[in-house]
Parts: structure tokens; C-alpha cells; sequence
């Protein structure tokens, strides 16, 4: 079978994700989609861009599937994250998990999607509908983060500091 | 000695490149590759203490060596999900 | 749109129930299978039989997708049951929910399929390996529930009492 | 008068039919369709304490008057999902 946590840059095929964790020692399957959204902070988003460090980032997959079947009794785990450009609903990460029983499917199902959005070295830029990218660094104010050259594209084309 | 750090995101942006080379010293731990990087790129000054770094694709302390490195990287906070 | 709270005979459209709660101001998707599990307490199910009081289902889940509106900020809610027989690894039931943050698609999604759980007339037959039969009733203790003509055959087809 | 009761489940597999006529007073609440229900059906004995009933397909607690019902309904406890 083919490895069940990984990345993309193809569209996530749910139901294969779904088909692999459900099981018959199943009773309980819970999937998670982080999908693109329109309106963050009131600011609207017109794409995201996914960039990830691919060889660590597998590996810190492969880890977090491998702690959550040691915390709960799963059946089968799918962890997928997409990369590259992803409009506006479009699923950037998923999560499947299977259990005898929904506890541990639910439990399991959100360690997995908190811890890898806190561990994975994966990366998104913000398309914002003012034109503007932005990549996001949660724990870094705005004062924190070095100009993007993108933001001012008058003085980066007129060649002012 | 000379070790290549890969950069990804913001730290890619404000170097306008992939890796950059920098110099450090043949006993060289993360700290100093630390130090090596916010000289070379000024910009990322205000997010230094915010940069984790990764020797051989797993997260590394300021401690950890990196002589023997194949590969050193260094993380941003990630926003993936 | 049709009623996205309803009962089936068929299969159940995962496909169908993500496209539907996938929508612009959603950031995250929660979907939650109830599938037919092979092992129940060391016994063996062949496979499960749903039946419904269906007016009365199709009225508690509207209203258990409208509470739950009132209690999270949810983008849409699906609710599907299945009737009928259910072979292994079929769903059941499915739970489909959006939010714009996964706080409140993990917890309006577990309260969904809990309070579903408790309150929804449907109920389940279970069809044993060992060739019996068996509607199941929590709180009835085995002690509480009437014998089951199907586990006697012998009896029943003989006429004794 | 008589009332029609839809059983499901247990309650239709110990009865031998998907719904039963019985007969109550005139002024019947939900406790006397129980109480003609067991008498009827006495293999539910046992579960008594454990049916609940729907009156026009709302749950109904004991005192529910079902003179003016259209349908009246045996909930034995659920168990879908």
C-alpha cells in the first residue's frame, strides 16, 4: 500500500483517504480538511501559496502518525498536506483517522491536526484580494517580519529604498 | 568552515534565495549558525529568537553540532494546516 | 439545495456531503462515519440492519443541525442516516460540519453524533456470525429484553412455548 | 376510545406487528398507553421503565394527553449512529 501520510500538489482525493482508514475493525472514522477561507481578520483572501521543506516535513508525518497509534487504538491513519498554489476552498491538509470507537477518533483527529500545524515545516503566503502576499510566521507580529518586497511594488519597480 | 543553510519562507524572501553559504567556525553548533545567518541577513533580525533551525531534517537545539551535517535548514515558525 | 439533514436507503455520498459544507467562509471541515464494525465485545457482526421512525429522524436531525448552529458559529451542517441493511465497513451514519476555525467543527461534531446518538429513533439489529439476531437497546439489559424468536428456531418452527 | 401505536423495533419484534390497536380512556395521557401497551404486549415487561413514547412524532413525556393525537408511537431506547 502506498504510504498513507504525505505531500502533494494535487488536489486531495478524499475518498480515496477515506476508503484506506475504513476498516472492519472500524466503528468510527473522522477526516479533517483545513479548506482555503475567504475572510480572515476581516482582510480577504484570494489564494494561499503552500511551500514546505518536502524531506522533513514527510518525516514529521510519518512521526505524529506513528505517535497518535501509540496514544489512541486506531485502525489506520492518513495525514495528507497539499503544496503549492490552492484557491479559495480548496483542502491545504487532511486528516483521516479510524477507531474501534468515536472517542478515540475524535481525540486522535485533533492532536494530529494541532500538533502538525505546530511541528510540520510547512509554510503559507497569503494572496490577499489588495494584491499584497504575506508569508504567515504565527508568534511574529507584523514588527517582526522583514519588509516583503511584494507589499511595495511601486518602490520595488521605481528602485526607491 | 562553510555550511549551506536552506531557508524557506520569510527567511527565503529577505534573502532572495534558496540557501545561503556562511562562515562559521569548525566547531560550529547551532548558535552559531544562528549568529552566522542574522549577519549575513540583517532583515531577520527582529525574528531571530522566533527561528528554529534543523540539522538533517530534524529540529536541533542551539547546542547540537552541525560539523558533520548533510543538510542544515532553517525554520520559521511553520503555518502549514 | 436539498434538505442537507435526511435519511437513505443508499449509500452514503461523502463526496457529495463535503461538497456541500466546503463553502468560501469555511477553514475547516469535520466529517465523522459511523461504520459497521466487525467486532462487537469479542462477537462477530456479519452485518447490521438500521430501522427508523422515519418522520419523526428526519424532524430530530433538522433540529439537532439547528441547535448546533445556535451553539457554534458553523458555516453549513449535513447529517445523514442510513436505513436499511449494512454490509461491513458501510457507514451508517455520517456527520458533516464547517466552521471558519476547527475549534468549533471538532466540537459541534462530536456533540452532533453524541446527541444523535441519544435522541434520534433509529435502531439497530445486530446479525451475528453465530447465525442470531439481536435489536439493540442500550440500558436494556439482556435480562430486560424480550426473547428474540430468530434466536430460537428451533422452538419457534417446533411450536413449543 | 382506541388508539393506534406504531412499534419499532423490540417492541415490533415482541408484538408480532408493526403497529397495535389499544383500547384507553377517553381522557388517556401517555401513562395509560403504556399501561395498555405491557398489558397487551407482556413479553415488554421487563423493558417497561425503558420505553419512552412520541405523540405527532415529538417525544412526550407521561402526562401528554393523546386524545387529539395523530399518530402516537413506542420509543424503545435508540440506537442508530
Amino acid at each position: 500500500m502506498a504510504r498513507m501520510s504525505r505531500l502533494t500538489r494535487e488536489t486531495i482525493d478524499t475518498e480515496d483517504l477515506l476508503r484506506r482508514v475504513t476498516v472492519p475493525a472500524a466503528g468510527a472514522v473522522v477526516l479533517f480538511l483545513g479548506t482555503v477561507r475567504e475572510l480572515t481578520a476581516g482582510r480577504r483572501t484570494l489564494a494561499l501559496d503552500y511551500e514546505g521543506y518536502p524531506e522533513m516535513a514527510e518525516r514529521k508525518l510519518a512521526e505524529l502518525d506513528a505517535e497518535a497509534r501509540r496514544r489512541w487504538p486506531l485502525c489506520e491513519v492518513a495525514l495528507v498536506h497539499r503544496l503549492g498554489r490552492l484557491e479559495l476552498t480548496a483542502a491545504s491538509v487532511a486528516v483521516a483517522v479510524s477507531s474501534p470507537h468515536r472517542d478515540a477518533a475524535f481525540e486522535a483527529g485533533r492532536w494530529l491536526i494541532d500538533t502538525l500545524k505546530e511541528t510540520v515545516p510547512i509554510w503559507k503566503q497569503e494572496h490577499w484580494a489588495d494584491g499584497t502576499q504575506e508569508w504567515v510566521h504565527p508568534g511574529l507580529g507584523a514588527e517582526n517580519v522583514p519588509p516583503n518586497p511584494s507589499e511595495f511594488p511601486a518602490s520595488s519597480s521605481g528602485g526607491a529604498p | 568552515m562553510k555550511v549551506r543553510v536552506k531557508l524557506f519562507a520569510v527567511a527565503k524572501q529577505a534573502a532572495g534565495a534558496e540557501a545561503i553559504e556562511l562562515d562559521v567556525p569548525a566547531d560550529a553548533v547551532v548558535a552559531d549558525v544562528r549568529t552566522a545567518l542574522l549577519a549575513a541577513i540583517p532583515a531577520l533580525a527582529p525574528a531571530a529568537r522566533h527561528l528554529m533551525f534543523a540539522v538533517d531534517a530534524e529540529y536541533a537545539g542551539d547546542r547540537a553540532p552541525v560539523a558533520a551535517a548533510k543538510e542544515i535548514a532553517c525554520i520559521p515558525p511553520v503555518s502549514g494546516g
